[in-house]
């Protein structure tokens, strides 16, 4: 068994309101800045162990979907990573 | 009086309201059962409650990881076998997250924390809550952070079509309007149902006497009970 | 080579640490002393003056010296209660530093056996542009813990000025109940335990925090110095309280300490010295988050959700089995044995050995000198007679210190527990205790302003008005706790200021009988010379007679009296909010103790036979004076459909309606009482006037010579929202 | 005027504890994943007008530096693309 590093983006749906981002947006905004459309979601890392990349990657495909994410609101991407 | 009825209480790590919810079932004259969320299989019961607060610190997201506990297998095979089971707050959120409810609970969107007084308002006669009539008002206290309920786009109009609207966020009236919304839920939505399970933001157990500021949790739960109004006292 | 400097310590204390050691410490002991002689660990500036207060009582348990002290309630129920600060580590961070503090000292209630059923927040922030920045953070941490962790928070304190602008002041107030007859605390254990030490795992989290970070002034170098910002875990911290208490209600533990400023050190430290035996701690069997912690990293570490347990060998099996079941880590750190010491062992190896009445006793305390008590500040004249204006009214109740704290108070779980009778939206918490039993009645001041013109009076100040909100309630207080917040006590000024504001708390306590249990010092609130105001932030409990039905604070009809009880002889507007908007602060004025203390037996008295004498409601008169106690009573009312009317004599003036001179009470009375009322000072030798009565206006007006009238909307608005209303 | 999206990762400093992350990672193992080491932290996205690719980036370094991340606790990372 090796060690891999899964790195997770989860975001929000498009369409689904990201109250969070609007705020954010509007901070930036007064303090000057011309931003748009700021869009907050997570970053996720996690070191697991598998025989090979390609399972590392199916195990966080699994758990991206069963725990990661809300599928209902979220999507999320999945990379990996050799981890030493 | 009911003796008789045993209804389980599910505590997971950092639930926190579990102590209020069992006291306000023994107050009830029911037999509240605490249920270890290791637990694998459930014992006989005629009810089961996810109460409020705050399981696993509300980490990732809020009854995400709860969700994932073992006793939640077993709970969702009971719900899939007719057992009543009722998700209060966090409840709430374990049983959404769980995809036992439609839709999910967002942050609220001021960021913040929000604990108040609020009126609800029975939005659909429900016959998992005999006696509660439509339209009636309940004064009851909400307390969280993410309380925003959302379902999936198109989702709306069939929830209230099919009746599982059961609570919403009213003024003391029961009039419905944005100033009453105290958590941007969609269409002021405070609870819904699926089948035998429901799930409310409001906590009941905490308006079971009047020097608590209201007693409305009590026709909620003595409702839920099957006990309506002949609760005792 | 690591030097005393480098530990915080002065010349003079490291040459005390060699005399009384007979040798040179190594570094590692440099390091326990350094953490351990700091300011906020031995209390060095302090301890002298906190001798003054009075700890005794008919009702104390506990006084201080433990981790926190304790008051009987009733035959069945104890309570443990202390105010604990954070506000350097708040400024740092605010929302990890709020959310420890809360974190520290409800640890504080567990250790000493009793289940936290309430938290009150007592906060202080400056004016400038980064202040409301700040507490919304400082509030977003409060609430994060409270919250999580289950614990009501019920009420509260918020104040600003300037002085607060780079030292904003964070003080938690935690209440506990435990069975009466239970004693648990930090000395009991016995040789042949073992020493457990549970939580979370340490980490590099908060090294120095004590001995430098709280015990220095900030500045620009201190930034370089700024430890690992200790993050709290409510998860953990809930698991742990339950898992403690579930050992200590087993009567599994002999000691309990939790592990708060400079770790794993001054845990085992004074533990051993408190119970008069000797530890061995083995750093290497300590569960550590981070790799390569050495061993002075392991003692001085200041992770949170920690906590340190003495254990019989004969119980170790059925601890470890509670704390398994709680999925609370654990390991077997070290043993107790007969003897005063504190050694730090790794595996075989000794790398410390230093005796604990040396390492916790032997700090040199900074001396009381006849000077300290001195009062030689300048005594402003008091404002002259002052004609009333319709603006101040706005301008009073709009102002930061009196405004509605709503935006704070909903951001916390106030309900939990099903204790919450009354909450923060009252001036004092009411909590049911069970069926049958007296309540607990809560209250919190921190009239900063007052000390900052007179430090004895404005002490004397805090705790009359602390005592006052009890005792609308007819609740007995059962004890003080007080978190003293001041500068830097090196400096001549802050140190005679806190030294006059502890005297004057003392002397209070002593008049009015009740006793001060415990309590917290914070000093060093001081960035490049700017000290802030002496502040005290005083917390009472009380026994509730009647918790079910709390005396009202508003009044339910109209053609209510509306009386004042023990209104000033000399109305006095110093230390005033009008006093400050008008930009002439004056002093804070004497209080008449004597009349004070009669007043409050009356209503303790009359109270327990409230409807006997048509007594409807009560409120005592606080920030804003009069004026903002009576429009509270009729803007916190919904629908707000009742007003009043206040006749005055000719010549009251804004120094009647606004001066804030502790010990004053606006009762609400049945019209029907009158003749009793009236006659209330030849009954009881207590001083009550009839000022007006209710009406179904919705409007506040006062006549005094001329008729003012402000619009209960427009005073609701400005209460609200803040600013001056235009003149209508 | 262009406009870019700039996009940030922000964590947790070395040594900092995650509770979350700590939570999460008990879970998974519960769940039968080989899972350790779990970092929570954000990914936040933001559209800004800029004159350049690299003034972009000075905008956001300004605003990570700024408002998206606390110095005291959190480290980030920026990288720019175009945004159509
Ligand atoms: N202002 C004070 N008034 C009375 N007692 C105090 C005061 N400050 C500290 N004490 C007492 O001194 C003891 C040590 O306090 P402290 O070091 O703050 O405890 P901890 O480390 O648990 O926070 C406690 O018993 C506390 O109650
Ligand atoms: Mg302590």
């Amino acid at each position: 068994m090796t060690q891999f590093r899964l790195t997770f983006l989860v975001g929000l749906k498009e369409g689904i309101l990201d109250p969070a981002g609007q705020a954010t947006r509007n901070v930036l905004q007064n303090m000057g800045y011309q931003a748009d459309d700021v869009r907050i979601g997570k970053w996720i890392q996690v070191v697991v162990s598998a025989k090979t990349e390609d399972q590392a990657l199916t195990i966080g495909q699994e758990i991206g979907q069963r725990l990661l994410s809300n599928p209902v609101m979220e999507y999320f991407e999945v990379t990996v990573q050799a981890y030493e | 009086m009911n003796n008789d009825l045993s209804v389980g209480i599910v505590v997971f790590p950092g639930s926190n309201c579990d102590h209020d919810t069992i006291a306000a079932i023994s107050s009830l004259g029911a037999k509240p059962v605490v249920l270890d969320y290791r637990l694998h299989s459930l014992p006989v019961l005629d009810r089961v409650i996810l109460p409020g607060g705050f399981s696993y610190g509300d980490y990732l997201r809020s009854g995400a990881l709860a969700a994932a506990a073992p006793i939640m297998d077993a709970v969702e095979q009971a719900a899939a076998d007719g057992l009543p089971v009722l998700g209060i707050c966090n409840g709430f959120q374990i049983l959404c997250e769980r995809g036992l409810l439609p839709g999910t609970l967002l942050p609220n969107p001021s960021g913040e924390f929000i604990c108040q007084w609020q009126a609800v308002r029975v939005a659909s006669e429900s016959p998992l809550f005999t006696g509660l009539d439509q339209g009636r008002v309940l004064r009851l206290p909400i307390a969280h952070h993410e309380g925003s309920y959302r379902v999936a786009q198109g989702q709306l109009a069939e929830l209230f079509e099919r009746g599982q609207i059961f609570l919403q966020y009213s003024d003391a009236e029961g009039q419905l309007h944005g100033l009453t919304n105290p958590n941007g839920s969609v269409a002021n939505i405070a609870g819904v149902q699926n089948r035998n399970v429901v799930g409310l933001m409001p906590h009941p157990e905490r308006a079971m006497a009047a020097y608590l500021g209201s007693r409305d949790g009590w026709d909620l739960l003595a409702s839920w009970l099957g006990m309506g109004e002949n609760a005792v006292c | 080579m690591l030097t005393y400097q480098d530990v915080g310590l002065s010349a003079r204390e490291d040459q005390e640490i060699v005399r009384l050691l007979g040798r040179r410490p190594n570094e590692l002991e440099l390091g326990l002393f350094g953490a351990l002689w700091s300011e906020h660990c031995s209390y060095k500036s302090s301890k002298n003056l906190l001798a003054q207060l009075p700890h005794q009582g008919q009702f104390v348990v506990q006084g201080p010296g433990g981790n926190a002290g304790v008051v009987q309630l009733s035959a069945d129920w104890d309570i443990a209660f202390k105010i604990e600060s954070h506000n350097h580590p708040s400024f740092v961070e605010p929302l990890q530093g709020a959310a420890t503090g809360v974190g520290g000292i409800l640890r504080d209630i567990v250790a000493m056996g009793a289940r936290p059923i309430a938290i009150a927040d007592i906060l202080k922030f400056g004016t400038d542009e980064k202040a409301p920045g700040l507490l919304h953070r400082v509030v977003e941490g409060i609430g994060a813990y409270g919250n999580a962790i289950g614990i009501p928070n019920v009420t509260g304190s918020l104040g600003f000025s300037a002085v607060y602008d780079a030292n904003p002041l964070v003080n938690v107030l935690a209440v506990g109940m435990r069975r009466h007859g239970l004693h648990v605390g930090a000395d009991g254990a016995r040789p042949e335990s073992v020493l457990i030490l549970i939580g979370q795992g340490t980490g590099r989290d908060g090294i120095h925090g004590a001995s430098l970070l709280a015990s220095q002034d900030f500045g620009a170098e201190t930034e370089e110095m700024r430890p690992t910002v200790q993050v709290g875990d409510p998860f953990m911290g809930k698991l742990l309280m339950e898992a403690t208490l579930a050992i200590v209600d087993q009567g599994l533990a002999d000691a309990v300490q939790d592990l708060g400023a400079a770790g794993l050190t001054s845990s085992t430290a004074e533990l051993a010295y408190a119970s008069s035996v000797g530890v061995v701690v083995d750093v290497s069997k300590v569960i550590c988050r981070e790799q390569n912690m050495n061993p002075y990293e392991i003692m001085l570490s200041e992770t949170q959700e920690r906590m340190l347990l003495s254990v019989p060998k004969k119980n170790l099996a059925a601890v470890l089995e509670i704390l398994t079941w709680y999925e609370v880590p654990y390991a077997e750190i070290g043993r107790v044995v007969a003897g005063d010491f504190l050694r730090v062992v790794a595996e075989s190896q000794v790398l410390a050995e230093l005796p604990t009445s040396v390492l916790v006793g032997g700090c040199p305390r900074l001396p009381v000198t006849h000077d300290v008590w001195i009062w030689d500040g300048d005594q402003p004249a008091a404002l002259e007679k002052t004609r009333l204006e319709l603006t101040w009214g706005y301008q009073v109740i709009g102002h930061p210190d009196c405004r509605d704290r709503s935006s704070v108070y909903q951001r916390y779980d106030s309900m939990i527990g099903l204790r919450t009778v009354w909450g923060p939206e009252h001036d004092v918490a009411v909590m049911h205790i069970e069926k049958g039993s007296p309540g607990l009645c809560v209250a919190v001041t921190a009239p900063a302003r007052w000390a900052a013109l007179d430090s004895y009076a404005g002490g004397i100040g805090a705790v009359a008005a602390a005592l006052s909100l009890v005792a609308t309630q007819g609740a007995v207080p059962l004890g003080i706790t007080d978190g003293i917040n001041a500068g830097n006590p090196e400096n001549s000024e802050p140190h005679r200021k806190m030294a006059a504001l502890i005297q004057g708390i003392g002397k209070a306590a002593e008049i009015f009988e009740v006793p001060v249990t415990g309590g917290n010092v914070s000093l060093h609130n001081e960035t490049e010379g700017q000290a802030i105001w002496p502040t005290a932030a005083i917390g009472v409990v009380a026994r509730h007679p009647n918790p079910e039905q709390p005396i009202a604070d508003a009044p339910p009809y109209a053609g209510t009296r509306i009386l004042v009880l023990n209104p000033p002889g000399k109305p006095d507007l110093g230390g005033s909010v009008l006093a400050e908007i008008l930009g002439h602060p004056g002093s804070y004025p004497v209080l008449d103790v004597g009349a004070i203390q009669h007043s409050l037996h009356f209503l303790a008295e009359i109270i327990s036979q409230a409807k006997n004498v048509g007594l409807l409601a009560c409120r005592a008169v606080g920030i804003g004076g009069l004026f903002v106690a009576v429009a509270k009573s009729l803007i916190t009312k919904t629908p707000m459909a009742l007003g009043a009317h206040l006749v005055l004599a000719e010549d009251a003036d804004a120094r009647f309606v606004f001066n804030e001179m502790a010990g004053q009470w606006v009762l609400f009375v049945e019209p029907d009482f009158k003749p009793f009322w009236d006659q209330v000072f030849e009954t009881h030798g207590v001083s009550v006037i009839d000022i007006g009565l209710v009406t179904d206006s919705p409007e506040l007006m006062i006549t005094a010579g001329r008729a003012i009238t402000w619009p209960l909307i427009d005073l609701w608005r400005a209460y609200r929202k803040g600013g001056v209303r235009d003149v209508r």
